[in-house]
């Protein structure tokens, strides 16, 4: 394989190990960032949650349970898939290293089908964001329309977020495919990686508050 | 012979608009920024000339509404937010950490046009029906006013994510690509405080970008996050705005604090009071910073619980702030003071810091707040802080760096002059608006009682010293450009690294290794190989 | 020597009774205030002109803060804001709590006007009166957008939001006419959002109450608005609990029904689902019926709807002052029979009686 | 700068272990903990987050910077959540 190819930085950098450092620590800002961004909705979620516990408490009840948790399950696989393919690149083992991303990518889409499916549901049953729709003409808890709207505010946004986190791998791995990424040039998918694992980090959060408890 | 500077390596317009030099993206950034604070200047006189008289003086109050607005959104986040870190960050921070560019530099660029992206937005929505919130956007208002709001915000949320991008650059560059044997406590001060707001931007804009996000979709799509009738709580997006906009006051003013620690070392030739007190403090201000925004809320229906924290917490940034004031003064003493142009702005500076910051903390006196909030002495006490405090920082900025950038010198003379103007000119437009709010005024008023008139006159009056001033600082300033005679390397003899280079510096800052190794604040000797060097002043001789 | 004051400073007369202290803190923190720019800017100035460059090349000594001097500045300056903060914060919980026997008076904001609803069941637009030396309690709600109730001579200010209940109180100290302003931007006529309070002499405000002046309350009794005729707030109220039903849960006798009886609650304390107690003051009472999951009473399951944007703040003071009334028990019905757990003759009572 | 982990036996544990924590998580869900049902599912997350974090993310390996980012950015996160509920909580007394 071609892994030995020794990378020259940028012009700015002194050496490659500066420039993958200024790159991991651009990565870490940027996800601290992204705490932040979906910390301003979890915040407001909660604060509701506080403000009308019953209402919540009704809208977790009525979730879609057993697809939400299945959801955390593929996720928590495909973190595990696209970690392990970092550890295979690093190594030198770039065909397995491939196999892991595309692995990734599969279950990250299963995810996307499977939020699709809820989705489908909740618009079938008449709920739909900004409490419109013919399932708040029967529910009527005060609040109950502000759980579904956040509802479909984090898991849309954390959705967006997944989708962005599919097209990056994509790259990585077609990347991968053409020999363009090997053990010398890790770093880059450790970035996609990182990144990927953030998504899954939110979903973690996300499980219990709304669909758990 | 010229020298080869970042200005005369190439001269073709796709070579600046296409840029990744981290000095031309800062000259970009400066362009914009002057552009920003003219348009937000016109509309700040306009808002003056209507108050001269009680009633409709030369608008309407729909476009008074409109205009107060847009000149709060373009000063704060079109001028303010990136004014000193997007210019001279983008110019300086490399230099002074010895670096060839900032560690994103394409990135860096996205973020400029992102800027601009985000400015032409907020500028479409002035002819899309305009937008007439204030600058704050409080729902429901907000969320059921018809006008451009959807537009505006977008354009808000875009620039804010140049804010996060080039708040992240500049983390990463003081992190990582600081010249060998340039530790953290050998950084010019100027440096810490950009870092220091980098990390605001990083970590709070994101909660700003959100809420905004949910203002539009509530106001174009009825979603209802803070719709009263669908259960939601305006109470809580006050929560999320003042939790950006309250460490945003930071991210306007520590640059500020960045140039004046500059300014005040240069120009007393002295090493500063305290230089770790200093540059902790300008980190006290970036993380307590984020505990206060409660101050904001104190009569907006929050728990008697919640305020009282807040007041608390506000109380302990304030001595963040005192620290820094009190090591500039005592840096004076015993120096060797020169009071040129900057140094006369960092003295405007000093004194109408001083006094909006204490107006500040007298706001966060729970009591005292009820009465004066949402009055003219709130107006009157920020306006202290950002015009006083930023945008008086950001004219000392561009004076000091003047001879950096261009290499060129201005005339002194008229700098005296035009700085002595713009602090008479601020101190009559705004020390008549705490007496305002101090009678009962509310801010955003179209109409007034006429008993307030004669105080209107006046601050209306001391507006046009003001302009007067900042048009001829833009008249001698834009001659210097053209004529200006050739100011050398280092015209003020300052020990920072900035000026251990040519100016204007080349392109890849440094024609050689220049050495890091010592005190950017020291002046207890001469400096070798400069005019300083008594074997040059010899020669010279 | 505090008129002096506010005269030097353009503050308004004081004619509240927190309005002393308040000017007494203003006074404390402006004059530090002064105080401290002076000195900072007085040093700088002696600094600049005692070490006055005299060459080019003049070298300093080196001049660093000690440990001592930095301390000792930041435990002086920390310690003035934190007294501020004491002092301020001990004014600010006595203008957020109303004295226990404050009269009530419930306010409605909309685009651009205040309405005020008096306990004897009048309204008046913009003009708020009020006797001298008693303690006022305003109950104010929003009908559109946030606006704010201002009113400078008496050094109070409280946001109004839709959707919640926010209280003020005030106790004025002088007779006279002050103005109300709105102070949060709430659209295109904000700035002419103004009213006024005229404050009477207690015999004077006799005289007003008498004098039947101002709207009897615009409560749409069904057939539209000024409908239920004139009198009290309390018998206002019972045409309200009529007409909304809320009598088809809640008794007034003392029965326990769906909901808790109206009888002996105003006042009582009362032992919530989660094991909080609460005692059923008006901001209690307000709360419930426009987020009755908010305190659910023990014992009793959440059936009840929220009265959220359907109640007028005319409305909603009619209920209160109502269920006040049966404080100590029922009493027996005047004019209107309340048919307490017929639910058919609750629904068309709104036909009237 | 990041020392690679040499064996990829601690990630499949890490895997195996966030596979265990999710399904206790949900097991927990059909025991009625009443109030404690959430903070319970929380604590779990958390440990799943940590995990994540530290392993697959290699925090644990990686500079002072880095962590110090993330705590700064969970302190924010934390007490802007902390004071926005405390207002709501408190609001009624």
């Amino acid at each position: 394989m071609s892994d030995t190819t020794v990378l020259a930085p940028q012009e700015h950098f002194a050496t490659i190990e500066q420039q993958a450092h200024a790159a991991r620590l651009g990565m870490w800002v940027f996800l601290a960032s992204e705490v932040l961004l979906f910390g301003a909705i979890i915040a407001l979620f909660t604060s509701y949650q506080v403000h009308y516990p019953d209402a919540f408490r009704q809208g977790v009840d009525h979730n879609t349970k057993l697809l939400g948790s299945i959801n955390t399950g593929v996720l928590l696989t495909s973190s595990t898939a696209v970690a392990c393919s970092v550890h295979a690149l690093r190594a030198g083992k770039r065909r397995l290293a491939g196999l892991l991303v595309a692995a990734t990518i599969a279950l990250g889409a299963v995810f996307l089908v499977i939020k699709l499916t809820e989705y489908a549901k909740h618009f079938h049953e008449g709920i739909y964001p900004g409490g419109a729709g013919s399932f708040f003409q029967v529910h009527h808890a005060r609040g109950l329309p502000e759980f579904w709207t956040l509802y479909f505010g984090m898991t849309g946004l954390h959705a967006l977020h997944v989708t962005i986190g599919l097209t990056v791998l994509g790259v990585l791995l077609s990347r991968i495919m053409r020999a363009e990424l090997g053990a010398a040039s890790a770093h880059r998918l450790e970035l996609g990686a990182i990144y990927w694992h953030l998504v899954d980090v939110i979903w973690i959060f996300l499980w219990p508050l709304l669909y758990l408890a | 012979m010229t020298e080869a500077t970042y200005l005369n390596a190439r001269t073709t317009i796709r070579s600046w608009v296409l840029t990744t030099d981290h000095k031309r993206i800062g000259i970009l950034y400066l362009v914009t920024l002057i552009f920003a604070l003219v348009l937000g200047g016109f509309f700040a006189m306009a808002l003056r000339i209507e108050h001269l008289t009680p009633g409709h003086t030369v608008m309407t109050a729909m476009t008074y509404n409109r205009s107060f607005t847009l000149h709060g959104v373009i000063m704060v986040w079109i001028f303010m937010i990136p004014s000193i870190p997007a210019s001279f960050g983008n110019f300086l921070l490399p230099i002074m950490v010895g670096a060839k560019d900032v560690a994103f530099p394409r990135l860096n660029l996205l973020s400029y046009y992102l800027f601009i992206t985000g400015t032409v937005m907020v500028l479409v929505s002035m002819f899309v029906g305009g937008i007439d919130t204030g600058w704050t956007f409080y729902p429901p208002y907000s969320s059921s006013t018809p006008t451009a709001i959807p537009t505006a915000l977008l354009g808000v949320f875009v620039i804010g994510f140049s804010t996060i991008l080039t708040g992240l650059n500049f983390v990463v560059t003081t992190h990582t690509m600081r010249h060998e044997g340039l530790g953290w406590m050998k950084l010019p001060l100027f440096v810490w405080a950009i870092y220091a707001t980098s990390i605001i931007q990083v970590l709070a804009t994101p909660v700003l970008g959100m809420v905004l996000l949910l203002v539009v979709l509530d106001n174009s799509l009825h979603w209802g996050f803070f719709d009263p009738a669908r259960g939601g709580d305006p109470v809580l997006y006050q929560h999320l705005f003042w939790f950006y906009s309250h460490p945003a006051v930071y991210i306007m003013i520590l640059p500020g604090m960045g140039v004046v620690s500059e300014v005040v070392a240069t120009f007393a030739r002295k090493n500063l009071y305290s230089y770790r007190a200093i540059a902790y403090s300008s980190f006290g201000l970036a993380f307590v910073g984020f505990l206060t925004w409660g101050h904001h809320m104190f009569v907006a229906g929050m728990s008697t619980f919640d305020a009282g924290a807040f007041g608390v917490l506000s109380m302990l940034v304030a001595i963040f702030s005192a620290i820094k004031v009190f090591n500039w003064t005592w840096t004076l003493k015993g120096g060797a003071v020169a009071l040129k142009t900057p140094l006369l702005y960092v003295f405007a500076f000093l004194f109408l810091f001083v006094f909006g910051g204490m107006t500040g903390v007298a706001v966060a006196a729970m009591s005292l707040d009820v009465h004066w909030h949402d009055t003219y002495f709130v107006v009157a006490h920020f306006h202290f802080i950002m015009v006083g405090g930023t945008l008086t920082a950001f004219l000392a900025a561009i004076h000091y760096w003047f001879p950096k950038i261009t290499g060129r010198m201005y005339s002194e003379r008229l700098g005296l002059l035009s700085a002595a103007l713009v602090f008479a000119g601020f101190f009559v437009t705004f020390f008549p608006q705490f007496l305002l709010g101090n009678a009962g005024m509310p801010r955003r008023y179209y109409d007034y009682p006429p008993q307030f008139q004669p105080l209107h006159i006046v601050s209306t009056a001391g507006s046009w010293v003001l302009a007067t001033g900042l048009l001829i600082t833009a008249i001698y300033l834009g001659h210097a450009l053209f004529r200006g005679h050739r100011a050398g390397d280092n015209p003020w003899g300052s020990r920072s690294f900035e000026w251990r280079t040519t100016s204007p510096p080349p392109t890849h800052n440094f024609h050689a290794t220049p050495p890091f190794d010592i005190d950017p604040y020291d002046y207890t000797q001469p400096l070798p190989g400069t005019d300083d060097d008594p074997a040059a002043e010899k020669e010279a001789a | 020597m505090i008129e002096l004051f506010r005269r030097l400073i353009f503050l308004p007369v004081g004619a509240s009774t927190v309005a002393d202290g308040v000017d007494a803190l203003h006074a404390f923190v402006i004059t530090a205030t002064m105080l401290v720019s002076t000195y900072v800017f007085g040093a700088a100035a002696w600094f600049t002109v005692r070490y006055r460059r005299k060459s080019d090349r003049q070298l300093t000594r080196r001049l660093s803060a000690t440990v001592r001097h930095e301390a000792s500045i930041i435990t002086l300056v920390l310690g003035t804001f934190l007294l501020w903060w004491v002092l301020g914060f001990r004014q600010y919980v006595e203008m957020v709590q109303p004295p226990r026997d404050s009269d009530v008076v419930y306010v409605e904001a909309k685009q651009w006007m205040w309405k005020f609803t008096y306990p004897d069941g009048r309204d008046t637009n913009d003009v708020l009166t009020v006797p001298v030396g008693r303690p006022i309690r305003l109950a104010m709600t929003s009908r559109d957008v946030i606006h704010s109730f201002y009113v400078p001579s008496f050094r109070i200010k409280q946001d109004v939001l839709p959707g919640r209940y926010t209280a003020v109180w005030f106790e004025a100290t002088q007779t006279g006419t002050f103005p109300i302003w709105c102070a949060e931007y709430c659209g295109v006529s904000h700035s002419r959002m103004r009213g006024e309070v005229v404050v009477l002499s207690q015999a004077d405000y006799a005289l007003w109450l008498r004098s039947g002046k101002g709207q009897t309350a615009e409560i749409d009794c069904g057939r539209g608005p000024g409908s239920c005729g004139g009198g009290d707030l309390v018998a206002i109220g019972r045409q309200v609990a009529l007409r909304r039903a809320c009598v088809a849960c809640h008794t007034l006798d003392g029965q326990r029904h769906v909901g808790p009886t109206w009888s002996g609650l105003y006042g009582s304390q009362r032992t919530l689902a989660d094991g909080r107690k609460v005692v059923a003051d008006d901001a209690y009472l307000t709360r419930s019926m426009m987020e009755p999951a908010a305190d659910v009473v023990a014992g009793y399951a959440q059936v009840m709807p929220t009265y959220q944007g359907s109640l007028t703040a005319a409305e909603t003071g009619a209920l209160v002052e109502l269920i006040r009334s049966l404080r100590d028990g029922p009493v027996a019905p005047a004019g209107v029979a309340l048919p307490a757990l017929e639910i058919t003759t609750a629904a068309d009572g709104g036909r009237g009686p | 700068m990041n020392a690679a982990p040499i064996s990829v036996k601690p990630i499949l544990a890490t895997g195996g272990a966030l596979l265990a924590l999710w399904v206790s998580s949900f097991a927990l869900s059909y025991a009625s903990l009443g109030t404690w049902a959430l903070p319970v599912a929380l604590a779990i997350a958390v440990v799943k987050a940590v995990l994540v974090a530290l392993v697959f993310m290699e925090l644990a390996h990686a500079t002072l910077s880095m962590k110090l980012t993330v705590l700064a950015a969970l302190a924010l996160l934390l007490t802007l959540m902390a004071l926005m509920v405390a207002d709501v909580a408190t609001r009624g007394t």
